[in-house]
């Protein structure tokens, strides 16, 4: 049976570290675009963990959010794209095709959740800072859309690994770099078609929900809002 | 695109072309014969250890073939090497179990700056100008050998000082071995983040001049003051997996998390209730609650027989809730119900770290949050704190910096004048001191001064010889972490690639030393190079627990395949561990909680903090904290850690201070406006920060900017706070209590933010109806 | 300072102009200064180096490589070497790897010393130096492919398959011009997966 | 008034005829604005897109706003005209031409903006369907390419509905002239000799192009509604969006006529031909447009407010109270406010009146498409994600270099094409002198070019 890659993100495990966002960074050779680009809005953060003040001084609370792409089950971003270098695998994914891309940057404004990068320029490391790029990613070239695979390179690669043991993949076994860091166990992934997976199981907590679930773009990143501490003895 | 930009373009354009043209094509350049066989494309994973904070987390590191522009005999060539591509955390490993912060990850970047010191360097330029000329490790390691036999000549071997960082472990142990054989005193240590007054309390109170654990996976309730335990405080990894299971790991019970503080930390926008408490007055509070527990009997007070807290008879008088309200601005009924709620939620663990004990008064706080502890009956027991057990090889503590080892008591205390020769490693006192101290002046007088870093910063630009170490991934490493486990652990790693550049492992050029010293520095230290003692030291460990021990070799080679020693004991169950361990795997049952520490420092006239500077002058509290990204500041130079968004303010590339709105608007200031902070010692400049998570009356900034000289990305951007600081120290401690600063700030102008986040709340009130 | 910059960056925007057509594209600069200091290493960038290389790949014309040694793979595959032999890594992972000259000595310390080739060779090596060996193969960095041999070897694809007939090759030319469109052909056929990301990502 | 065929050709053929300083002077300045945008492209299609303002979260700016707004002025003369000449409006035959010819020149502007916005131009050939080894072909769901077969109709059509009736003059100023010019024209007239089946011809191939060219028309900006209708972004994520979007571009485009006009008639001395009952007229057609327009307007920012949903909400009030304000009353007051008076009134709607009131409309009519890009990208649903947008030089160059590239393309064009149809004028004239009208009857009577062939040789 079909894979269907999903993901759960239990906000109230979450502590905002951004072990995650660096992970990512790690994995898949994001660009560093250096102070005078990150000014004008242009730094790529494939996940990154939003920041919510509620209240006022001294009744303040914080609400950390990561987010990542959200891997549409119908994605805004995929009809729209003139040259399908955005569009949905069979396992349920939303591709972004780097060499397919022509640079419409139309698939961003779609995307309600604004987890799409564009390379304005062309990337750059300074020597030796490039000898730490993964070789299993490709570096992206100037005027492409780029965006969370979840890991699709690590998913290929448990598959390959797994087809060559000839056996099926294990739950949890490709594990993108943001999970495999994630100290508080606050994201989780795996596949939705297997019922018994971890990520199936916590997708059906009652404290799931999706993010923008109204604008109908069936997301399959399942958030666990924060629980609250309720006091039981006093 | 500003019209700078368009010049910076053209001119990266210019130099890049000017470069490329002077410089050969990649494929013309010659190869070298590989020096190690590795199957190109697939990924091995080499164990290491993660050096960038106390906590000592395990590594895996991804190490791929890749080609290297090298310089061999003098020549730039290719080779084709392993190359670490990424790090994880060990999976193993007792502390991190597999998971690293992100400033773990960021480490790689420390092997593949572009700023490290490729070679040894001689100062060329006035000190502190940071210009060197490169030459010979001969020519280097002759010079220092030929300063040594000086001193030793005139008699003088005291006047060798060792100023270092945190370090643990045998490289800890090689450098006070070689202090003692050249006859100088033992190493000084500089350690920013260190919680010396944190030791000092524990010392008091449980004997232990350690840094504590805790069980929080157990825990029910967990009160913490000022420690940001999520984000950069002690063991951040352990504690962050602990907190995951305190929170959902068991089904039907949720731990409460309060944090006490006045700006809120990352740890405190995870805590269920917020407390906002005046600077300095958490020790008050943690009496205040005690209090109430006292007075309405809330846990025993007394075990087997005695009472568990000697001067607590008469159940705190001076702390009553309306007292401490006075004073800690704390709302009584707030402290009785805190008090209630912790009293019956057992198991309930308090801590403390960060600015509390940067206050003069801190360790009377630390005393006061141990008797806390005490009281709640959590030390040594499940849900509560405890020590970690220490590996039977290393009982005395070289992670107790004691305060005879201290950076600030000695070089306060004038030991740095009569130094000939000082040598470095890293330690960066200059760039993290205040001002005020003057260490610059007194660099200045050492007639030489060796750097073992690996990069220029800014005390090593005052060094006459930089003999650069080989970064962490490419050394032999070891580390006893203090705390975060229940198990006694011994991490040890082999390089994880080749060295990329010129450079040597500091551990071996001071063994080379010594053995070019010869003498008795030859006798006790014997191992050519540093992995003999290593395997040395651990191999007394084979016999720990298993008996009958196992063959030497097979114990090495496994103690590098899983990247350390762990005992195999107390693995299991927490419940029982704890109680076992809780004191140094000595379970006899000893008083948690020593009497005499309270009598002396419990007494109320301590209590209360003192700041400099006078309030109607200075109105604000300045409240500096450990930055997210750059701890202390030794991380400013990796770009992947300065362009990630700071998890409250969001910002890249830059520090802010943070302001709350009502300040901000009486002040006329705006998000983004340039704001300058006074204080009686100096003033700095940054952009304001309006965040509703701080008191009106606290300024607060984080740590880790306002680098003169250290790397290109470092170098000139933000501001230090360190350098407006009061030289305040923190009582019957020689700490510094950089907390405890008043300051006032006015705007001058408008300032650059490179903000991630566009919105501060996920409804802002634009979006209601009007 | 601001002065000495301007000047410099006058000087350079000249040069810039003149030399236009062979300068390096621009990429953003990671340092975020307003100029890189003297010291800067070179940047990698994917970038390409020059409109003229650009030119080239968006036709696909690649320069046929010239090996330093002239190395048969004929006479080789004669004497019953493997393909894995040398090429180390292809059954394993998705690289097939160019040997160093510490491999070809370990034969050739003993064999066929006195042909001028091998003399090279020799020289080489016992000059501490490693044979650059130019890839035949491989793929555009902006063609953003990832492709891995050992899946393919697994499913029994033979090498000549898409490396064409190299035993009776001396030295290794493309024989075959490895496009999407061949990839694909084979694909279809073996009614493998053709999803783009299969090989792009 | 009525002139004989001899002033008409006169009058018409003159700037055709003689160049003055003046035409190169202006030639000369338009050229180097021109040479500025392109050079400001070359410098992004060097660095990257980057060196535009353009950022996350607003990835579309001047680029596409510049491409909407020509568009819309495209609408103004195949449409109007076409219209015109089905329902045979007398007063149409002298501004026909001026209309068409700013069709096709602005569709070929706003056709470049898509490339010149791409972040890899060099690839656009992928969005044409052709049969390639890597078996791919466009994404048919893409509005972006219908665009592209919706702007490629459009354009092939117009340009065949403005050569068309250039072909009887074309001959006409084959005849008048010598020389080189003669060869020139000799080429572009196709070997019109004016019998009576070319007349036929021409006559019906018109009539079947007027007809097929306004649901085109109509087309395409609804096309270009839909790459924003059919995003889920707040405020462009409406069915209004279609016929708001149509009845802008016709409002800007009949603006745009009349301004062309007024220079045209003051700088080529055309008083007599285009008189103010051609802009009394048009200017009524505008008011028409301009309370369309505000009904719009109207309507879609009442239904959001009185919706209230919460995205939308944030995006209405950043135009209306947050830091577009101001150009968002600038707009209302461009499109509405200054018009309104100047057309409504009949003492106002002058030639003048109508001139300042159509300048304030394109301006308007651009700064509408800018408030409909930028605040709504700038605020989208996720507050964590929001962010600004500020023009760099490259895009302000480029902007200014297409009305630069406008005014040249529309000089060029009047100096070797009358910009008045002659013999649909002369037509024109007979009708008013109750003569018959058929072209093809003129031809045999006498026809429009022999007598002024005489008239030449005389």
């Amino acid at each position: 049976m079909a894979h269907r890659w999903g993901m759960v993100v239990d906000l109230d495990r979450c502590t905002g570290c951004e072990a995650c966002v660096i992970a990512c960074r790690a994995e898949n050779n994001i660009a560093t675009v250096g102070e005078e680009q990150a000014r004008k809005g242009r730094a790529m953060h494939w996940i990154r963990v939003e920041r919510y003040y509620e209240g006022e001084f001294p009744d303040v609370r914080v609400k950390f959010q990561p987010v990542l792409c959200q891997q549409c089950d119908a994605a805004p971003c995929e009809p729209v794209c003139p040259t399908y270098a955005s569009y949905h695998t069979a396992e349920g994914l939303n591709a972004q095709i780097y060499n397919r891309c022509i640079g419409t940057r139309y698939c961003a404004n779609a995307c309600p959740y604004s987890v799409r990068f564009f390379n304005f320029f062309n990337p750059a490391w300074e020597k030796p800072l490039h000898l730490q790029l993964n070789p299993d990613v490709s570096v992206r070239q100037v005027g492409v859309m780029e965006k969370c695979t979840f890991c699709v390179q690590r998913i290929k690669a448990a598959e390959i690994h797994a087809k060559a043991e000839s056996r099926e993949l294990k739950d949890g076994e490709p594990a993108p770099a943001c999970v495999q860091s994630c100290a508080p166990k606050a994201l989780v992934f795996g596949d939705l078609n297997d019922p018994e997976s971890e990520v199936s199981r916590l997708s059906r907590s009652r404290r799931g929900s999706k993010l923008l679930e109204e604008l109908g773009t069936q997301p399959k990143v399942t958030y666990l809002q924060r629980d609250s501490w309720n006091d039981e003895n006093l | 695109m500003e019209r700078r930009d368009f010049l910076k373009v053209t001119v990266l354009t210019g130099a890049t072309a000017a470069l490329s043209g002077c410089e050969k094509p990649a494929q013309q350049l010659v190869r070298f014969v590989p020096e190690q066989d590795l199957v190109p494309g697939v990924a091995v994973w080499k164990p290491s250890l993660c050096t960038l904070c106390s906590a000592g987390c395990g590594l895996t590191v991804r190490v791929m073939e890749g080609e290297a522009e090298v310089v061999r005999k003098g020549q730039l060539g290719l080779i084709k090497m392993g190359l670490a591509k990424k790090l994880e955390g060990n999976p193993d490993h007792p502390i991190n179990q597999g998971k690293l912060c992100a400033r773990g990850q960021a480490g790689l970047q420390l092997t593949y700056h572009p700023d490290r010191v490729r070679g040894p360097l001689k100062r060329s330029g006035p000190r502190g100008s940071g210009n060197f000329q490169q030459i010979t490790w001969e020519e280097a390691l002759g010079e220092v050998v030929s300063k040594l036999q000086e001193l030793r000549s005139q008699k003088q071997a005291g006047a060798l000082r060792f100023l270092i960082g945190r370090l643990r472990g045998q490289r800890r142990e090689l450098i006070e071995e070689f202090l003692k054989t050249v006859g100088s005193s033992p190493a000084m240590v500089f350690d920013p983040l260190d919680e010396p007054v944190l030791r000092q309390a524990n010392l008091l109170s449980f004997g232990r001049a350690t840094m504590p654990s805790f069980d929080l996976a157990h825990a029910n309730y967990v009160i913490s003051f000022g420690a940001d335990f999520l984000g950069t405080w002690n063991s951040p990894v352990a504690q962050s997996i602990a907190y995951g299971e305190m929170r959902q790991g068991h089904p039907g019970s949720r731990g409460k998390l309060v944090q006490v503080e006045q700006r809120m930390s990352q740890t405190g926008a995870n805590a269920d209730e917020w407390v906002p408490v005046r600077p300095g007055m958490d020790g008050v509070l943690a009496l205040g609650l005690a209090h109430v527990i006292l007075k309405e009997k809330l846990r025993p007070t007394r075990e087997n027989g005695e009472t568990l807290i000697a001067g607590w008879q008469q159940g705190l008088p001076d702390y009553s809730p309306e007292a401490v309200e006075k004073t800690a601005g704390v709302a009584a009924k707030r402290i009785e119900r805190l008090a209630r709620e912790m009293a019956a939620h057992t198991p309930a663990v308090a801590m403390i770290g960060g600015a509390p004990l940067a206050q003069t008064n801190g360790l009377f706080s630390a005393l006061a949050v141990n008797a806390l502890n005490a009281l709640l009956g959590s030390v040594g027991t499940p849900g509560g704190m405890f020590f970690t057990p220490r590996p039977p090889h290393a009982e005395h503590e070289w992670g107790g910096f004691a305060a005879a080892s201290d950076f600030a008591g000695q070089f306060l205390a004038g030991k740095l004048d009569d130094t000939h020769v000082l040598l470095l490693y890293n330690a960066n006192p200059v760039f993290a001191t205040p001002a005020a101290w003057k260490v610059r002046d007194s660099l200045e007088r050492i007639p030489f001064i060796v750097s073992f870093g690996s990069f220029v910063d800014e005390t090593s630009a005052f060094a006459d010889l930089i003999l650069p170490d080989h970064s962490p991934l490419e050394s032999w490493l070891d580390d006893i972490p203090e705390s975060g486990t229940t198990q006694a652990v011994v991490s040890l790693a082999a390089p994880a690639m080749l060295p990329l550049h010129d450079t040597r492992a500091m551990p071996d050029v001071l063994l080379q030393i010594a053995h070019q010293l010869g003498g008795d520095a030859v006798k006790s230290l014997p191992w050519q190079s540093f992995d003999e003692m290593l395997q040395a030291s651990i191999s007394s460990l084979r016999t720990a627990e298993t008996s009958p021990p196992v063959d030497p070799e097979k114990f090495w080679a496994k103690v590098q395949e899983q990247g350390g020693w762990w005992s195999e004991k107390m693995r299991s169950d927490a419940k029982q561990t704890i109680a076992s361990v809780a004191f140094g795997g000595s379970a006899s049952k000893q008083p948690a909680f020593k009497q005499p520490a309270f009598r002396q420092h419990g007494k109320p006239e301590s209590a209360l903090p003192q700041f400099d500077g006078a309030e109607h002058e200075f109105p604000f509290h300045f409240h500096p904290y450990v930055s997210q990204a750059f701890l202390d500041g030794a991380l400013a130079h990796l770009p992947w850690m300065q362009e990630m968004p700071d998890a409250l303010s969001t910002v890249m590339w830059g520090t802010w201070i943070e302001i709350n709105p009502k300040t901000a608007a009486k002040l006329g200031i705006e998000q983004g406006d340039l704001v300058e902070v006074r204080s009686q010692h100096g003033k700095l400049q940054a952009p304001a920060l309006v965040s509703p998570g701080i008191a009106p009356d606290v300024i607060a900034m984080p740590f880790g900017q306002g680098h003169e000289n250290f790397s290109r990305y470092a170098s000139g951007r933000g501001a230090n706070p360190m350098t407006i600081l009061a030289p305040l120290q923190v009582a019957e401690t020689g700490s510094l209590a950089w907390a405890a600063t008043r300051v006032d700030i006015s705007k001058v102008g408008r300032g650059k933010l490179a903000l991630f986040a566009g919105g501060l709340r996920e409804r802002p009130s634009e979006l209601e109806h009007r | 300072m601001r002065s000495k910059i301007r000047g410099l960056a006058l000087v350079l925007v000249a040069s810039a102009a003149v030399s236009a057509f062979f300068l390096k594209r621009t990429s953003s600069a990671n340092s975020g200064k307003d100029q890189p200091s003297i010291d800067t290493p070179e940047v990698f960038s994917p970038a390409h180096p020059t409109i003229l290389e650009s030119v080239k790949d968006f036709f696909g014309w690649r320069k046929t490589p010239v090996q330093p040694i002239a190395f048969t793979h004929k006479i080789h595959i004669e004497h019953q070497v493997a393909c894995t032999t040398c090429h180390k890594g292809v059954n394993s992972g998705p690289v097939a790897g160019l040997p160093s000259d510490k491999l070809c000595m370990r034969c050739h310390a003993f064999f066929a010393k006195d042909r001028p080739e091998i003399i090279k060779l020799t020289a080489i090596f016992n000059a501490g130096l490693d044979v650059s060996w130019q890839r035949v193969y491989g793929f555009s960095p902006s063609a953003h492919v990832k492709f891995n041999h050992a899946p393919h070897i697994r499913a029994g694809v033979d090498c000549s398959n898409c490396h064409g007939d190299v035993k009776n090759m001396t030295v290794a030319v493309r024989a075959v011009n490895l496009n999407m469109g061949y990839c694909l052909s084979c694909h279809r056929a073996k009614g493998v997966s053709t999803d783009c990301v299969t090989c792009h990502f | 008034m009525t002139k004989t065929s001899e002033q008409i050709n006169q009058d018409l053929l003159r700037p055709v005829g003689r160049t003055s300083p003046r035409f190169f002077f202006v030639v000369a300045t338009l050229g180097l604005i021109v040479l500025a945008g392109f050079s400001a492209w070359g410098y992004q299609l060097y660095n990257g897109v980057g060196v535009a303002g353009i950022r996350r979260p607003v990835f579309w700016g001047f680029y596409i706003t510049n491409f909407v707004f020509w568009i819309g002025i495209s609408h103004a003369g195949t449409l109007i005209s076409a219209i015109l000449r089905l329902s045979n409006a007398g007063w149409r035959r002298p501004i026909t031409r001026c209309a068409e010819v700013i069709t096709v020149f602005a569709l070929s502007i706003g056709a470049m903006f898509p490339l010149i916005h791409l972040g890899r131009p060099w690839q656009a050939f992928w969005l044409a369907p052709y049969p390639n080894q890597r078996g791919l072909w466009p994404n048919y769901r893409s509005p972006l390419v219908w665009d592209f077969f919706a702007i490629n109709t459009y354009l092939i059509g117009s340009i065949t509905f403005l050569i068309l009736p250039i072909i009887p003059d074309f001959a006409l100023a084959r005849d008048k002239f010598s020389g080189r010019r003669k060869k020139l024209y000799t080429v572009l007239s196709l070997g019109w000799r004016g019998t009576q089946r070319q007349w036929h011809r021409l006559e019906t191939a018109m009539h079947i192009m007027a007809i097929v060219i306004i649901p085109v028309a109509v087309s395409v900006h609804t096309i270009v509604s839909w790459d924003f209708a059919m995003t889920p972004v707040p405020m462009w994520h409406s069915t209004i969006f279609a016929p708001y979007f149509v009845a802008g571009a016709i409002f800007s485009g009949i603006a745009a006529l009349i301004v062309a006009m007024v220079f045209l008639r003051h700088f080529l001395r055309l008083e007599e031909y285009l008189q103010p009952v051609c802009f009394d007229n048009l200017g009524k057609l505008l008011l028409l447009m301009s309370l369309l327009w505000f009904y719009f307007v109207f309507a879609e920012r009442l239904t959001t407010w009185y919706g209230n949903e919460s995205s939308e909400i944030a995006v209405l009030w950043l135009t209306q109270r947050g830091p577009y304000r101001y150009l968002f009353w600038l707009m209302v007051g461009c499109n509405f406010v200054i018009p309104f008076p100047l057309l409504a009134i009949k003492r106002l709607r002058t030639i003048t009146g109508t001139f300042i009131a159509s300048l304030a409309i394109v301006i308007g009519m651009w700064l509408e498409r800018y408030l409909i890009i930028v605040p709504s990208l700038s605020r989208k649903f996720l507050p964590y994600a929001w962010g600004t947008y500020r023009p760099t030089w490259v895009e302000i160059t480029i902007t200014a270099a297409t009305f630069a590239g406008m005014a040249l393309l529309y000089v060029i064009f009047a100096k070797f094409v009358p910009i008045i149809s002659i013999w649909e004028l002369k037509i024109g004239e007979r009708e008013t002198a109750g003569l018959p009208q058929k072209a093809s009857e003129v031809e045999v009577a006498s026809g429009p070019l022999r007598p002024v062939v005489r008239g030449a040789e005389t």
